[in-house]
């Protein structure tokens, strides 16, 4: 695999529609939720969508990822499929997880996507565990482990970032830098803001790129990867992003201006890429429209396979509270 | 102040709790995650950073081993710090902390040191917040010896405990239920402090002793309400305090009714139900006209479903028949 | 192998237990802090490192959180990972991974992921370490669904629950006390396994049973002793599993005896012989002849002095008198 | 205070005797370990006794000091008598916690001595609770938290230093480095094994000093203490020295050389302090004689304490699991 990426028509347009997805799939979950369809707690990724699948682009099928609880977009940019999701959303047994896990703990055995994991920092350790069995199993497989910026303040952060280097794990930390945990700000909550010099407290490699730009994501974990099955160590990417909506939906965001978010909103990914695209004659006519219309036809379907879900029997509660067999 | 009883929530109550100590005590302050700027996760703290300013109300970084130390380190140093880990599901990551540092120092160093800290916390399920954040840890934090804990039901307690919590010389953990902070009340201006030693009776009654305490006292309250319809008068007793148990209140109420259901969304094996039975077993065994039984939470991971999360949870219905099959026995 | 009963401490067994563990599966391998070029803090893995190499037996740096949860992932991903916690007092700082994780993503993940882990700790009081020294946890993490908690008091125990544990789809915990490393005695070559799911009864009797794990098993056993002396014959039970608890060979003992003792290291509120109990009084509670007794540990930071340690826990002094008092109750 | 040293007679003297206390007192451990006078864990400062005589030449009675479990010579340097903490280590109740912590866990509510504390890495934020209440009460103190490089392995260091940075808290905080944790050696243990200069990755100020040399060890922690307590932000400081002997009672060294022992002893601070001062002309005839002398008879004097030492009653055992009152 080349870290060129050849930003040719059909790339293009893979990496507009998988953006696509993700912003489309979540403004019908936020509807949804004020319909009460969804409930519990529900992260939007709107805004960051460019991380996830620039990220994904450099992973195949035999890589592992592990996502945060603000994952919708990993798990779509894995290639989760959509009707699954919602279903799991909507708490049916139809979803991805019998609909036990909800928005924040999205898994996938195939996929080997390890979570979903609502503990700010836990899902690093995994990531570890994971690259150690590639390593030892003798497979060149990488893992991603997303995180946000607040999760290095974290002590499993340091302890991860530490085993990882000093084992030479190897693990893609994809640090998704949006500046705010919940409402506090990064600088209220980190002495050294910039997140990716952190890894060379650890001798790691390490960089930032612009995370509202899905190629130069791409370009940057592609590079990252193959350093990594190259040579066995982990890397750093730090991608700086922003989310367009609230923490949550119970968040009134009174920690940030309207005017900062409008200002981030400029650089939306989506038109950003789509307007380059046009600019360099690889999006023709019509193609936009296209588009929004199969991703809508995508959504209204995950929709559908939702709302045709059924529940869970209620003497199936305690099933795999403890397995009986390890699932291959 | 006015004497007329306030309609007023319980996370009103909270905030105010909070608002009046730090005002009172230039020792007290808050610190936790999002406090301040978010107003905290739960809304609890909302309005506190612009009224009491940034050295009283702290946003921490997402560090809870970090701040629940130095929360331990300022009280032994003088302070008197209200420290709010935002749930007990996080709580883990700074258990080490609370287990051997706050609950040991004070006996280990042969009583030179003590620490008056306050550490709050949400705890429990029934908002579809899925596995890892539903826990109810509040009875299993109560087997640390040199804790006390807290389980604020009721308006009046959610205002008041919180000082007596501040004035107590030892580390006090307050458990506050998620599903408790929309609900609505009076708070009877004349009551301006509560004690936190003591269970209460919510409810008189004397065909059966239902112990509870948290987000199950409601629950347990509807089923009280339920039995008595069917005839069966039961008396609720809300332990309030987890930690040191008030037994005493306990085994006036069974020598009264001599039957008992404990009501406790811990998880069945090793909660805190099976200490309070065990303590009636060995203070009140031959009072006992039947075994006591107990409606815990269902041994699983929390799910995510609302109908799986409701059925693994103490519901009214499961507590009423638990009373039922004890108070009327089988003949 | 020779078919003679070789004598062996409880160490060698538990290193025996590993070493036979990792040559047998190439997915298996131990990992911890000291395990390797230390040969351990309690000197069971001396030699493997030698022996093994580096990539199965794995020492790590002091981030007890960042090795337990690499070895959930691991597990998932295909190992057989032994993680030993050197300590169950260090273990706190692990527990969110122990409870969020490890407990939880099998049955959140709708049975997708199992994590077929195990952890092993040392455990318990006795040798003058002091308060954050000198835990006893095991019956504490026993409420954490999703987990089985094992404690391996024989020597045979030590030897083979390792396997079974490893062949569980299931994260494990082993707890072995620092009272019984040094215990020497024989191990039967012809016992090939052992199951991880029932307890034992280590001495038949019928006047009263005491049931007990880990290291109280033999102070449990002498009073046992000096009991028969005294002309009263008790039934011992040895859990072993902590949890899933096999209430059915608690349960026909009780059917026997009519008295139960419970002795138990943890701290007496909320330790698992309150579980235990409860237990009991739920299936078996017209069974019982007089209220059932416990010794634990008193609530009480261990201290080191070697007199407040041995006061502060449980002995075979105070556990023949609970079980006197049982089965000769007072006219 | 100045942070120039005047390394005169009566200072020399003085640093000497304190390295020499600490040096006799724990060779009387070691073999009152071997009599069981003392029992449980005990971890000797043997060989790094320069660090906590430098260090606590620059604290005041108003500063305070968090320990390790290895805090014999932190507690004597601080001036914990000898006999009271002998009396510890025996189990007695004239110890300075009645006997009920014992070598890992000493503490003197006097002298602001917060632990002993046997978790590696927990006392560092004990110590941010220090500093924070010294802050918001006015006072100027510093605290002084001493680590092993091992407990920076912990995430709680992590946690701890982004804390002291991001809030500007007067900590100095000690890291004695004696390149091994238990068997561990420090490259077994961290990728970036120049500790301090972790302490740049949350822009805190930081510098190694030659932990054998308790001149050098005073003139860096005096100047730290002295910005710190003008500036109110942290400081680092990383003493790289060596314990000669074991790490417990229970260990064989197999992980170590004799030869990196000897040479390591070839730096020992005691020596090496007498014999700049006989060079410099600050130590006469006589000198050593009389110091060994008097802490001779002041160790003699402390193991009499203890042995005449009385145990707290039983019943008093449950005395302080919850306090009454705060002692003042
Ligand atoms: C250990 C832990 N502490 C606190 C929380 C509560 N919490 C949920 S999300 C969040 C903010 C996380 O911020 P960041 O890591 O930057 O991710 P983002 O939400 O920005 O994607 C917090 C504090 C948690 N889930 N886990
Ligand atoms: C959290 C924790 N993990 C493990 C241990 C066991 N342990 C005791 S001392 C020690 C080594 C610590 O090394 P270091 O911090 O370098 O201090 P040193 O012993 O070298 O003074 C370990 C691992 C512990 N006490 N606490
Ligand atoms: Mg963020
Ligand atoms: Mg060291």
């Amino acid at each position: 695999m080349s870290t060129k990426v050849h930003l040719d028509r059909a790339h293009g347009l893979r990496l507009l529609r998988e953006m696509l997805r993700i912003r489309r799939f979540e403004g019908k979950c936020a509807e949804l939720y004020q319909a009460q369809k969804i409930r519990g707690f529900l992260h939007l990724y709107d805004g960051q969508e460019a991380v996830a699948v620039g990220v994904m682009q450099a992973l195949g099928p035999e890589d592992a990822v592990v996502g945060t609880y603000r994952e919708h977009g990993q798990a779509l940019a894995r290639g989760i499929p959509m009707g699954p999701l919602m279903a799991e959303m909507f708490g049916m047994q139809e979803g991805v997880c019998r609909g036990r896990g909800g928005s924040m703990h999205i898994f996938d055995h195939g996929r080997r996507f390890c979570g979903g994991n609502a503990i700010v920092g836990a899902g690093l350790p995994l990531a570890l565990g994971f690259a150690l069995a590639d390593r030892m199993q003798g497979r060149q497989a990488v893992t991603a482990c997303f995180f946000g910026e607040g999760a290095a303040d974290e002590g499993e952060f340091h302890e991860s970032m530490n085993l990882a280097a000093l084992w030479r794990l190897p693990v893609l930390f994809v640090c998704e830098n949006n500046l705010y945990s919940m409402g506090t700000p990064l600088g209220i909550a980190e002495a050294e803001t910039s997140i990716w010099h952190k890894a060379a407290g650890y001798r790691m490699g390490g960089e930032a790129v612009d995370g509202m730009d899905p190629v130069a994501v791409e370009v940057a974990a592609r590079r990252a990867v193959e350093r990594i099955r190259a040579d066995g160590t982990p890397h750093f990417l730090e991608c700086r992003t922003y989310r367009f909506r609230a923490h949550s939906m119970f968040d009134a965001q009174l920690y940030r201006t309207k005017e900062e978010i409008e200002a981030w909103r400029a650089k939306d990914p989506i038109p950003r890429l789509r307007d380059w695209m046009e600019r360099a004659g690889h999006l023709h006519a019509g193609d936009m429209e296209r588009l929004e219309a199969e991703v809508e036809q995508e959504v209204a379907e995950a929709v559908a396979f939702a709302e045709a879900g059924t529940l869970e029997p209620v003497e199936e509660l305690e099933r795999f509270v403890t397995m009986d067999e390890v699932p291959q | 102040m006015s004497t007329a009883p306030a309609r007023i929530t319980y996370r009103e109550a909270c905030r105010e709790a909070i608002r009046a100590a730090i005002l009172a005590d230039p020792r007290v302050f808050l610190m936790g995650e999002d406090v301040g700027r978010y107003g905290g996760c739960y809304a609890v703290t909302k309005g506190l950073l612009e009224e009491l300013g940034e050295a009283r109300i702290r946003d921490t970084p997402l560090s809870e081993s970090a701040f629940v130390g130095a929360g331990i380190g300022a009280a032994i140093a003088g302070l008197r710090p209200i420290v709010e880990v935002m749930t007990c599901n996080f709580s883990l990551l700074a258990l080490d902390q609370i287990l051997n540092n706050a609950a040991t120092i004070p006996h280990m160093s042969g009583g030179q040191f003590a620490v008056p800290l306050v550490i709050r916390m949400a705890t429990g399920a029934g908002r579809q917040l899925a596995a890892q954040h539903s826990h109810s840890l509040e009875g299993w934090f109560a087997h640390i010896p040199g804790l006390r804990i807290l389980a604020p039901a009721t308006i009046e307690d959610a205002r008041h405990m919180l000082a007596a919590a501040l004035a107590d010389p030892n580390p006090v953990l307050i458990f506050e239920h998620i599903m408790l902070y929309n609900m609505e009340g009076e708070l009877d201006p004349a009551v301006q402090g509560v004690d936190i030693a003591s269970a209460r009776i919510r409810r008189p009654g004397h065909d059966v002793t239902l112990v509870t305490y948290g987000g199950s006292l409601f629950k347990t309250l509807d089923a009280a309400e339920a039995l008595a319809r069917e005839g069966i008068e039961s008396e609720v007793i809300d332990l309030r305090v987890l930690r040191p148990l008030d037994t005493a209140t306990i085994m006036q109420s069974v020598a009264r009714t001599r039957r008992v259901v404990i009501v406790d969304e811990g998880w069945r094996s090793g909660s805190l139900s099976a200490e309070v039975a065990m303590r009636i077993m060995e203070e009140a065994f031959f009072e006992l006209d039947a075994p006591i039984r107990r409606v815990c939470s269902r041994e699983v991971p929390i799910p995510y479903a609302a109908h799986l999360e409701q059925a693994a949870l103490p519901q009214p219905g499961s507590i009423a028949e638990a009373a039922r099959g004890l108070a009327r026995p089988a003949p």
